[in-house]
């Protein structure tokens, strides 16, 4: 199966041969390198930019204005905070212009930690993301769901910001993308560009892919179960699931575990169904937690259903430390992992009522 | 007025063909075009800052001072819709330049009574906060430089297109200390991938309060262009003939050799910065058009009657385009949510109009 | 008495003369304006400086790390969302450096809406500040407390945010500063620079100030009842008081109304003791609604609360929508008017337990 | 070497008193030194590379390919605490400008080994991420040209201070292209508030995988000063001897003139980007330490032996380091909080250390 980082290269060829896609461009992200994590190898409309966030957010909006379609990427989330101004006016000018002008941009970046990235390789971006209307905010956590996002978000007219969970980028998806050749190392050969001298004159072999459009706005539920409702996305995901898996085996303790996909708009249609049937909610993203977007979720559930609620709704989430260290001690301790995430779940499904 | 206007000397005085200014020269027709739109958006502004003083507005920012530059650039823009025409990155001081093009009078006064009918805000933005999309003009916005990273990604869709659109992007002088400013002469003026903008600074001597001498060591603004390479020149934008002049080499340089050009105009600022800092006329400044009409009346090309009713004329345009802005509907709290997002298909929640959090 | 833009100065004046502020600079700080709302007129140590955000951030920064104490100002805080890496580095900078380096600035904005700014002179900046650990982030509602806190904010060794109410800088205080004369003309006299030609000459008499220092994270119980608990800040702490007091005169209905000020450390015993005593939340802000710092603030409310709760714990804030139109009936609309706050006041302290 | 060693020509040869570059040319005592500081700073970037490949650390970055100018750097600095000494405002390539300054290698060694005794972050940053407030050195962040509007505030307290305090401030070629590279001109050259920052730039070429030819138009970044009146040079930071002299040139200027000087280095990147890109020895590239070495030997003033010597003393002295890091403590969860806020008397919730939450 495709890799994550895959994935989201091959929904870029798709984007530029078939959705009108007319550069993909950032630091390093055309040849030779094709982008620090290599999403962008081999791509027709690739190109490498001047070192410079502002210049890259201000030049995807100046393209899409003038009719392009661009897919801009900022390196590294953690290199976005100098953008926040040119971000807003991205997700405000077609409120403050009347409505006249489209903005079908689609910003990419990876977030999140566990790459034993340090204080600079490790930030997590969706709730400074979520604070910009106007804007899409998604963010993938398996390479199925990476494919179906990223098309959508090169179709939407509207900005839309593509969070990539940098730990899980290597990891290969349980399902195959529509049009992705069966052999993973016949894909590797076709679209990883070489090592070595060879790579200048390398031209990648893209499989044919067809479409898949997963709709902005809906979540997944990846489990089914009845005694709480977990909430997440990204590079939590998985460890919800294994946790959810785990305690189920254990414990016999079952939950509905919702990827998110899209944190805005999001899902509630789903979020409000599920915990209506379980009374009990939890969400968990890793990002510091003053002011975080889980804690919007659970007060959209406290709105809306505090009086369904049959224990405690809560968040698990990263401290609220300035950074995330590089000795793993450090790192292991300031964001949730799977021995945190087992417990928050355990209490919640638990807890007495 | 053809050149066969010209009459031997001696002969009874007919005004002259072209009107001179240093050792450049513009047609008589020209001259009266632009004079005509230098009177206009000098009498829209003054309109504006009276309604932001008579409390039919609450707030007034525009470009007195600027007329003579501003009109010039309008008057050479390619104007359209799409790559193939000039795209127009402005800041809060160029109603001069939508003037010179050729925009109603009507949709600047909606902008500034606030009205729903106001095309380029929807009553939400403030005055000279202009989106018009049929000529490529880029929504304003009033933070300070963005619009000089925006300009590269035009023209780079421009140049790929092909044709001869420039994107022109045009700030005031304090603004270039913003690193946006650098930004743009970086991205205009890669090796091999130079672009068609036309890097525009209106350099007024001020930034709010605060003196352009406190704050730059740059002599000329432009001189910052020289290590990129990029052509340019300063140029007295208070002179209509050479700033006319000044903008025709600045487009002819990006409309054929398809590279960045830079021009620093200086101009004058005659009502202070915005109705926030009193919009009284100041004293001591050039006055674009005052200088303007002395050369057409010198040359011989209008008459003070002539010149007296072109004012009033434009008074009375300004003054019915009250009356009309007047009559028409204001936003109501139905207006909130519009044009948030654009309708899309592969959006489950926002496939239509926004509607507030998802539900 | 003096307003609270006026106390700000006073503070400044007093930070200069006694707590070692070097430099007071920003945009149009200096002379001759004195700011764009009068805080900075007639100081010692104000400067204007360049057009440069950026410029203006790591200025300080680097006063501060050379043994200075500036205290700089951003015009309005919508034009800081340029910025935000550095205020990040500002605040972890002694995380990521072992501890060894203090960082004493202050960064001063006034935030919010209610002059009818439009998009760029009516947002606020909360949500966004309280995502930055290591600083700390107040805001007053008043002069006294403006003068106070501001005073702390410059002894305090850490970089502190002073969020100033647009809408309230020229409201007057209920309470003296101590030293501030009697008579409010007087003061006007000595402290305001005159409009006009005489402004060049003009050098101001300061009143004989004395200090006051309001604990950073001490919040302010400005009425006391027993119906429900309101926590909130800046524009909205006098409509919460006007309805507070209108509810109980006309519905006999009587409030805990909590002033926060300190944003972060914020006061959660005083959180904590009033919701055990009431049982009912309701937290007031006009920052945008998804992720925001008062969805925090009910996040710990359920945490810690949720079994003591009673009725539904709830928040009134902004919309999320791009911008704060500037016919007033998008604005009117958009954030917390005193109509709203009565609503929901009235409900939270009348919903059925 | 005194210059009485200076021996008549044709007598036994003996090492001149100077060596030269150019028309340059520098004590021999003063090259021994920068020769034994080079030589560590290569051997630690070397060892440090081992251990992220060995799986003693995980990440690496540094500067060989730099050491002659960051060496020459640090050999010129007046370091000591507060305004009255300089201030570095360094990036992650400064390896030699600390180890030229005298750091112990023990301290880089601890912060490539994550230990809680690393004084420069406790094990929390990335190596080359120093802090060290005793010599001005402020903490290092990845975040690329941050440092270059910050030096501005260090120097405004260097001047009013009184003195010869600089503000020294480094970084990369493809850094320029980020605004603050522009703030930090115009910030230093403000009329009559000139500012002594010493504006360092080192182009290797290259950012990341990014060749310079590609993206900047700039002939030399350097020229980017003049239209702010910076004087400054081009110099090739390969050279030790060069580097000396231009980082000679530039304190002067900073020193006495309370101006700013800027110099752009022409320097190699010999391991490529970072560990991220493999770190292997590339080709191509001139290596300063060679070329130093060559200049030493065919000079006569070292012997292949003594450099050999040099090079087992280096490796010696870092290997005792490693093994002392190895056995130094780790952070715990315990560390985690530590130093997020300076104690404050005014705070009622953290007068003292953070704790998490307010409680
Ligand atoms: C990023 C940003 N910072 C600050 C402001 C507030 N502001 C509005 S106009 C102005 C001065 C602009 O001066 P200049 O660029 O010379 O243009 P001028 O108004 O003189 O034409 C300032 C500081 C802003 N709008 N945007
Ligand atoms: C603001 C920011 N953007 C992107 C990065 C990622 N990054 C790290 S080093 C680098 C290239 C830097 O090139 P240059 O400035 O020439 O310095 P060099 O590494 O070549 O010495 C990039 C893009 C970063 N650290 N910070
Ligand atoms: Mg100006
Ligand atoms: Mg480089």
């Amino acid at each position: 199966m495709a890799t994550l980082v895959q994935a989201v290269r091959m929904a870029l060829h798709f984007g530029e041969e078939h959705l009108g896609v007319t550069d993909v461009f950032g630091e390093d992200v055309g040849p030779p390198l094709g982008g620090v994590f290599t999403a962008t190898q081999g791509l027709r409309t690739a190109w490498n930019s001047p070192l410079d966030e502002r210049g890259i957010i201000g030049c995807a909006m100046g393209i899409a204005y003038a009719g392009g379609r661009p897919v801009c990427e900022i390196q590294f989330c953690d290199y976005g905070f100098n953008i926040i101004d040119l971000l807003k006016v991205a997700g405000n000018q077609r409120w403050a212009g009347a409505g006249q002008f489209d903005m079908p941009m689609v910003l990419m970046t990876p977030s999140g930690s566990g790459i034993r990235g340090s204080l600079y390789h490790s930030h997590s971006f969706e709730s400074w993301a979520t604070r910009l209307p106007g804007w899409k905010i998604v963010m993938p956590s398996n390479a199925l769901d990476a494919y179906g996002l990223m098309l959508s978000a090169i179709q939407d007219p509207n900005p839309v910001m593509v969070l990539l969970p940098k730990a899980l980028l290597r990891v290969r998806g349980e399902n195959p993308l529509p049009g992705e050749p069966a052999d993973e190392d016949a894909l590797k050969q076709m679209i990883d560009a070489p090592v070595g001298a060879t790579r200048a004159d390398w031209t990648p072999t893209w499989p044919d892919l067809k479409p898949l459009f997963i709709p902005l706005g809906k979540g997944s539920l990846v489990r089914e179960g009845t005694h709480a409702t977990v909430v997440s996305y990204g590079r939590l995901l998985p460890l919800c699931v294994q946790a959810a898996d785990q305690l189920s085996a254990e414990q016999g303790l079952s939950f509905d575990v919702i990827d998110l996909r899209s944190l805005f708009p999001y899902d509630w249609a789903m979020i409000r169904e599920s915990v209506l049937k379980t009374g009990r909610f939890l969400t968990v993203n890793e990002d510091t937690e003053v002011t975080n977007f889980g804690e919007h979720l659970l007060r959209r559930v406290t709105d809306e259903l505090f009086y369904d609620l049959i224990a405690r709704p809560r968040v698990l989430l990263g401290k609220h430390v300035p950074g995330i260290g590089l000795n793993q001690n450090y790192e292991m301790n300031e964001v949730p992992q799977l021995a945190e995430v087992l417990v928050a779940m355990r209490e919640v499904a638990t807890e007495a009522a | 007025m053809p050149s066969a206007n010209r009459s031997p000397s001696g002969a009874v005085m007919e005004p002259p063909a072209e009107l001179k200014s240093g050792r450049e020269s513009l047609s008589i027709a020209k001259c009266r075009e632009i004079h005509r739109y230098m009177v206009l958006t000098r009498k829209l502004d003054e309109r504006c800052i009276k309604m932001s003083k008579s409390g039919e507005a609450y707030f007034w920012v525009g470009g007195p001072g600027e007329e003579a530059f501003n009109v010039c650039l309008g008057l050479q823009v390619r104007k359209g819709q799409g790559p193939a025409y000039d795209f127009l990155h402005l800041h809060y001081r160029n109603l001069g330049v939508l003037v010179g093009m050729g925009m109603p009078v009507l949709d600047h006064i909606r902008q500034m009574a606030m009205t729903l009918t106001d095309p380029h805000s929807m009553g939400r933005n403030f005055v000279c906060h202009y989106s018009k999309r049929d000529w490529n003009v880029i929504p304003v916005t009033s933070v300070i430089e963005v619009q000089y990273v925006m300009a590269p990604g035009s023209a780079l869709m421009q140049k790929r297109h092909g044709g001869e659109g420039v994107s022109i992007v045009i700030g005031g002088d304090a603004g270039t200390h913003e690193g946006d400013f650098a930004s743009s002469m970086i991205w205009s003026s890669r090796p091999g991938a130079e672009l068609p903008v036309l890097i525009l600074v209106t350099n007024n001597d001020w930034g709010i309060s605060t003196p352009f001498e406190s704050q730059h060591a740059e002599k000329r603004i432009v001189d910052r262009g020289r290590a990129f390479g990029i052509e340019g020149e300063f140029v007295d934008g208070n002179d209509a003939i050479a700033s006319w002049h000044a903008l025709a080499r600045g487009f002819r340089h990006c409309r054929t050799r398809r590279k960045p050009y830079m021009i620093e105009a200086r101009v004058s600022r005659l009502h202070g910065h915005s109705s926030s800092s009193g919009a009284g006329r100041e004293k001591g400044e050039v006055d674009p058009l005052a200088a303007f009409e002395k050369k057409l009346l010198d040359g011989g090309v209008l008459e003070p009657h002539e010149i007296a009713a072109i004012h009033n004329a434009a008074a009375d345009e300004i003054e019915e385009a009250v009356r009309q802005a007047h009559t028409e509907p204001r936003p109501t709290v139905a207006d909130v949510y519009t044009h948030t997002y654009a309708p899309s298909q592969v959006d489950s929640v926002y496939p239509e109009d926004y509607t507030g959090l998802p539900s």
